[in-house]
């Protein structure tokens, strides 16, 4: 996210480095640094699942019993392989095949539309189910007011998780742009790069939601 | 001396004299180092002006200083530490016996009610040489219970029950401060500790209206509420059986075990479904807005004033034909 | 500076993500009691090791700096909800 | 400021005179003018601030409350608290001076992400903007803890707005620290070894690690905050089953280390000035530059001595407490290594080195002070009490306010290229340490007899004191004024400084005054260990 305007404007070495190694360094470097902030910014957020889980046993689980196993599991499997064709592309890119780069950049953003529109679906079915948190919520069993509350985390991480999913459909079209315009070869492709770390991050992120959210009451429900 | 330049509070409680010993203490030890910083700062900055020496000499540094000025730092900040710990442990620690009074904080007064049942308004009068055990909590925001005489502060938090505890040791009127910032009239939260002597607090008891003792009114709300058609003081309710109950561990559904404390019996009432003790089912409603914080504590008083003849230790309650038929509404 | 990995190793680790998410799915279906967590967070560990070290080239990095980036933002994360649950863990102790 | 600046030194080709317009300002990517559109906005803020912290001392000149209403003085002191933490203290050395001695210090022609640096400062603006918007539509009167239930369910203000524009400068603060982080890994000079630079960058170094690390929690407690208030979310208001509690455990996750992010920097800049001014290397190099560390690190460790009396559990506020002692050693350290530093020094009473002097007095007394907040027992007393206001306020305003002055007379001839009058400079130091000391002493006197803070109108046994710390603040202010008027003055009247005006170590005197845009003509090669005073001449040329 960070560098990809600082390389927009130009192919060579930016006037302040001594060499393409301190550029390609720096901005890598400068990436992971943003990449920790995130870690630290979903870190509040699964610090208030935590802090709750530990205080509201019973409701956690009970909420994790309404979640959808399968959409849940397969958006699981949709964004690892959104992260393979992500890291393809990095590979085709350091390999100076461009038009590969392009396919699998194509083929990762296909992946990212298919994991919004099933959560998409999935937040439907919740709002029919009136799982939204608010005044129309409603829940019949045990300690609905922390069910509700697991809900208000379920929203929160998932909501923020798909708003960087989002961000991620941007970012991965507009090196998919810059690689049509030729921007990137062999020598120069540390955007590709960058925005495959932030992609694989979001990968990440959702790896862990995954269980925390769809699993600890799964057996209960299945 | 100064009747407007107060340079020291009064002392008025145990707690305030054993704080004003670490205070001292704290006050003499940096006292003597900042001094000391002071001193090194200002006799370099004179000894060595540089139009009394021709070239400043090298020094590049020393292990052994700077050990030395940490280690010991370090040796004299567990001090610190320590008696610090102890004190807050103390504080925290309410005596058994102790004189009860309940009090509850809302934007912006105090409102404090004694378990014979007289209640006051931003003035608590308490007996000298007593201890006396504050439980408090907020019908909004989170405020501060602030006795500068006592030396002792604690915040009063919504959804929850914090507790205090003094034992006074000077009779007089003392104040009492909010001093977690509550919205505009912060600053006018404010009342009074009136410390008495024995007998003028037996006095003050008797004449004030007393409408019963705080647990016989929990006990008229219990039995309005039909609370006594599950919790049966035998072992056939459909709810556990609460003679005895409080103070102990409880064993839950889950296999967590907890202690039946002021806190556990609110949250049980407004939030039956949390923390079910074993053996019985999630059927008991929520008293949610049902009841307010100061109906909340005399059920509290209530379900501490039944201290009956069960045996100590793990209570299980189990009742005797386990998961008793029970599907009708309970209520 | 930069290292080209194959893409077999890509599909291979690709597979085992798959392989291990299939896993902590069928298991979620078994009553493990407080173990169920502890293993799906364990899978997830895995998984996110593997994301880490080879999709994003964790393993590959040759700048010391970055590897201690990546652990402190790790160990912070620790401190946060570690320090915290030190408030929770401990409350009804007395 | 800029029109004023470019008619200095019209032979020599700088960044000041490289280019003109207000595109060429607005749109640059040097970090030096950027640590100028800095400067310019910070100085803004710190007035807004201070018109503030005056109106509040002038309401508590008597115990009524009769100078403005309750809701008006609950909003003066909340936005006097986050105007001047989230827009002058963080900022304040970082993004000014940090900004431009960074690159210059590690002989870099930039920062690494020169883009990046410009994006952080119109974040900046855009907070700061949002922030001046909700002053003027009615302001907040959240206090700048912005505790729940309080914020969320209870306010009427513009409780969203406040943290909208907290967050946008939360980015600005982060987006700087990661420009400084790599920077400094990637981008120093050949020779420039760790061991080689100057504390300066140690200090901001340690800075940069808890913004990255730190600002995120704020801006997701923030965000979980503004979705509690605005859609009657439950996460952490009890009504809707949440506990205020953790919010105050993510809220001070963040802002106990922010009090770091503003007192770190300064310690750098002191770092530098009393070697120079002592003509002699820093005692203890090594140490003081770990400690940079260590305070950055242990920092993080402590917070929830804020909430030793908030109904946390007695075993927590134990271990708090330990780590509260034990990071108060690091800073103990560094003030004995600056003092051990005049021992047998060669030492010139400059302008500069009076603030450096006047910070190690005001910073001991805030961190003493400090000791005795992290003592649990002592903690339950005083917290919320004026004397936890006396004591930040000797760090923030006598710690890092002093530093920040000190830096500012020690590198404006190499900013501008000019002197400033130095009897001034004198008279200004003198004034603000008085006015200082007369304003906030008392108050610790006021919180241990038992004040408590933020109080509109107070029981009329503590007015003396309350009269006492108003005379004092406004002295204070005159204090700074001072500065600000006879700085412009120098801009165009100042004695043209040359490129070394205090005979410094340091690879920002080794290019001219001001420097070129690039900062240097060919890139330095280090070969000289941090702070050579002993190689270099015995004297202060321009004081001397």
């Amino acid at each position: 996210m960070s560098d990809s305007s600082e390389a927009l404007a130009t192919h060579e070495l930016r006037h302040h480095f001594e060499n393409m190694e301190q550029q390609s360094g720096a901005s890598s470097m400068g990436m992971w640094v943003f990449l920790v902030t995130e870690i630290m910014f979903f870190g509040g957020m699964f610090m208030a699942y935590l802090a709750y889980r530990y205080e509201y046993f019973v409701a956690w689980q009970e909420g994790s019993q309404h979640m959808d196993f399968w959409i849940g599991t397969v958006n699981t499997a949709v964004l690892i392989c959104s992260s393979l064709t992500m890291v393809l592309a990095v590979l085709a890119i350091q390999q100076g095949r461009r038009r590969l780069t392009s396919i699998m950049l194509s083929v990762t953003i296909c992946f990212a539309i298919a994991f919004l529109v099933l959560k998409g679906i999935e937040y439907h079915g919740h709002w029919l189910a009136h799982e939204f948190p608010g005044s129309s919520f409603h829940f019949a069993g045990i300690d609905p007011r922390h069910v509700e509350m697991f809900f208000v985390l379920y929203f929160v991480m998932t909501g923020f998780h798909a708003l960087h999913v989002l961000i991620g459909i941007g970012l991965v079209s507009t090196i998919l742009y810059m690689n049509q315009r030729g921007h990137f070869s062999t020598d120069y492709h540390n955007p590709v790069e960058n925005v495959g770390l932030y992609w694989h991050f979001v990968d990440l992120v959702w790896i862990y939601l995954y269980p925390l959210l769809y699993l600890i009451g799964h057996h209960h429900a299945g | 001396m100064f009747p407007n330049f107060p340079i020291w509070p009064v002392r008025a409680a145990v707690s305030a004299s054993n704080l004003d010993a670490l205070f001292i203490f704290l006050l003499l030890v940096t006292g003597t180092v900042t001094i000391m910083i002071f001193i090194l700062v200002t006799v370099f900055a004179l000894r060595y002006r540089h139009d009394l020496v021709d070239k400043a000499t090298p020094i590049l540094g020393s292990t052994a200083l700077e050990t030395t000025w940490s280690l010991v730092p370090f040796g004299i900040f567990l001090i610190f530490f320590v008696w610090g710990a102890v004190l807050y442990f103390q504080e925290r620690t309410p005596p058994r016996n102790a004189m009860e009074i309940y009090v509850v904080a809302k934007q912006w007064m105090w409102k404090l009610q004694h378990v014979d049942g007289q209640r006051e308004i931003n003035e608590l009068h308490v007996p000298v040489d007593r201890d006396v055990k504050l439980i408090m909590t907020s019908q909004d925001v989170i405020h501060s219970f602030f006795v500068p005489a006592f030396r002792l502060k604690q915040d009063v938090l919504p959804g929850r029950y914090t507790t205090l505890w003094f034992h006074a040791i000077r009779p007089g009127t003392y104040h009492l401060f909010c001093a977690e910032y509550c919205g505009t009239q912060h600053s006018g939260m404010i009342g009074s500790i009136v410390v008495m002597n024995p007998v003028d607090y037996e006095a003050w008891l008797s004449g004030g209206g007393g409408e019963g003792s705080l647990a016989s009114t929990g006990q008229k709300l219990f039995q309005q509420l039909g609370c006594g058609s599950c919790h049966r003081s035998d072992t056939q309710g459909r709810g556990p059986n609460l003679v005895g109950v409080f103070g102990k561990p409880v064993l839950l559904e889950d296999g967590r075990t907890v202690t039946a404390d002021e806190n556990y019996v609110r949250e049980s009432i407004l939030n039956p479904g949390a923390k079910i003790a074993a053996g019985f089912k999630n059927i008991m409603p929520s008293f949610q807005g049902v009841v307010n914080e100061e109906q909340l504590l005399s059920l509290v008083a209530y379900i501490k004033s039944l201290q009956g003849s069960q045996p100590s230790g793990l209570v299980s309650n189990r009742p005797a034909v386990p998961n008793a038929p029970a599907q009708s509404k309970a209520k | 500076m930069e290292k080209i990995i194959s893409a077999k190793v890509y599909f291979t680790v690709w597979a085992a993500l798959m392989c291990l998410t299939v896993t902590t799915a069928a298991v979620s279906y078994l009553d493990l009691g407080a173990f169920s967590i502890v293993l799906a967070l364990i899978i997830a560990t895995v998984k996110g090791s593997l994301v880490v070290l080879f999709f994003m080239h964790a393993k590959y990095i040759n700048v010391k700096a970055t590897l201690l980036v990546i652990l402190a933002g790790f160990f912070w994360l620790a401190i946060l909800l570690l320090m915290t649950m030190s408030n929770y863990v401990t409350r009804a102790w007395s | 400021m800029a029109s004023a600046t470019t008619t200095i030194t019209a032979e020599r080709e700088n960044y000041l005179n490289a280019s003109y317009g207000f595109r060429s300002w607005l749109l640059t990517t040097d970090h030096k003018r950027i640590a100028l559109l800095y400067l310019i906005s910070i100085t803004f803020f710190f007035f807004i601030g201070g018109f503030f912290a005056l109106l509040i001392r002038l309401e508590l000149l008597t115990p009524q409350g009769d100078l403005v209403q309750a809701d008006t003085y609950n909003k003066l002191f909340s936005m006097h608290g986050q105007v001047m933490i989230f827009f002058f203290l963080i900022p304040a050395v970082p993004a000014v001076l940090g900004n431009f001695l960074v690159p210059m210090m590690i002989g870099a022609k930039d920062l690494a992400f020169p883009r990046i640096n410009l994006l952080s400062w119109y974040l900046f603006i855009i907070g700061g903007g949002l922030m001046l918007y909700t002053i003027l539509v009615g302001g907040v009167d959240t206090g700048w803890t912005f505790y729940v239930p309080l914020s969320t369910a209870f306010l009427g203000t513009h409780v969203v707005l406040a943290a909208v524009s907290i967050f946008i400068a939360g980015f600005s603060s982060i987006l700087t620290g990661l420009n400084f982080i790599v920077t400094i890994h990637r981008m120093r000079a050949p020779g420039m070894t760790w061991g080689r630079m100057p504390l300066f960058l140690w200090s901001n170094y340690a800075t940069a690690i808890i913004q990255v690390l730190g600002t995120p929690v704020l801006a997701i407690s923030l965000s979980l905050v503004g979705l509690e208030r605005m859609f009657h979310l439950g996460v952490f208001n009890p009504q809707l089953g949440g506990d205020p509690l953790l919010f105050q455990h993510l809220f001070w996750f963040y802002s106990h280390p922010a009090v770091y992010i503003m007192i770190l920097p300064g310690m750098g800049v002191v770092s530098e000035i009393i070697p120079c001014f002592s003509r002699k290397r820093v005692f203890g190099y090594e140490f003081v530059a770990l400690a940079s560390i260590g305070i950055a690190v242990l920092g993080f460790l402590v917070w929830a001595h804020h909430m030793f009396v908030a109904g946390m559990s007695v075993y927590a506020g134990m271990i708090f407490s330990f780590f509260s002692y034990l990071v108060a050693i690091p800073s103990a350290i560094k003030v004995f290594n600056w003092t051990a530093t005049m021992y047998k020094g060669k030492i010139y009473y400059s302008t500069p080195m009076l603030y450096a002097m006047g910070f190690i007095g005001l910073f001991t007394m805030g961190g003493m002070t400090g000791l005795f907040l992290a003592s649990l027992g002592v903690d339950v007393h005083v917290t919320d009490t004026y004397f936890v206001v006396a004591h930040f306020h000797y760090i923030m305003v006598g710690g890092m306010v002093m530093a920040y002055l000190a830096g500012m007379h020690f590198w404006w001839p190499k900013i501008t290229g000019r002197m400033y009058p130095e009897a001034w400079g004198k008279l200004a130091a003198m004034t603000i340490f008085i006015g200082f000391n007369l304003t906030f002493f008392p108050q610790f006197i006021l919180g241990w007899t038992g004040m408590p803070r933020r109080y509109h109108a107070y029981p009329p046994e503590f007015q003396v004191l309350n009269v006492l710390s108003t005379a004092g603040s406004t002295v204070l202010a005159v204090g700074y004024l001072l500065p600000m008027v006879y700085f412009l003055w120098a801009l165009r009247y100042g004695k043209e400084a040359g490129d070394n005006p205090w005979g410094a170590a340091g690879l920002e005197w080794k290019t001219a005054s001001p420097p070129p845009t690039y900062n240097f003509e060919e890139t330095p090669v280090v070969t000289w260990e941090a702070y050579n005073y002993d190689e270099l001449p015995k004297e202060v040329p321009v004081v001397g």
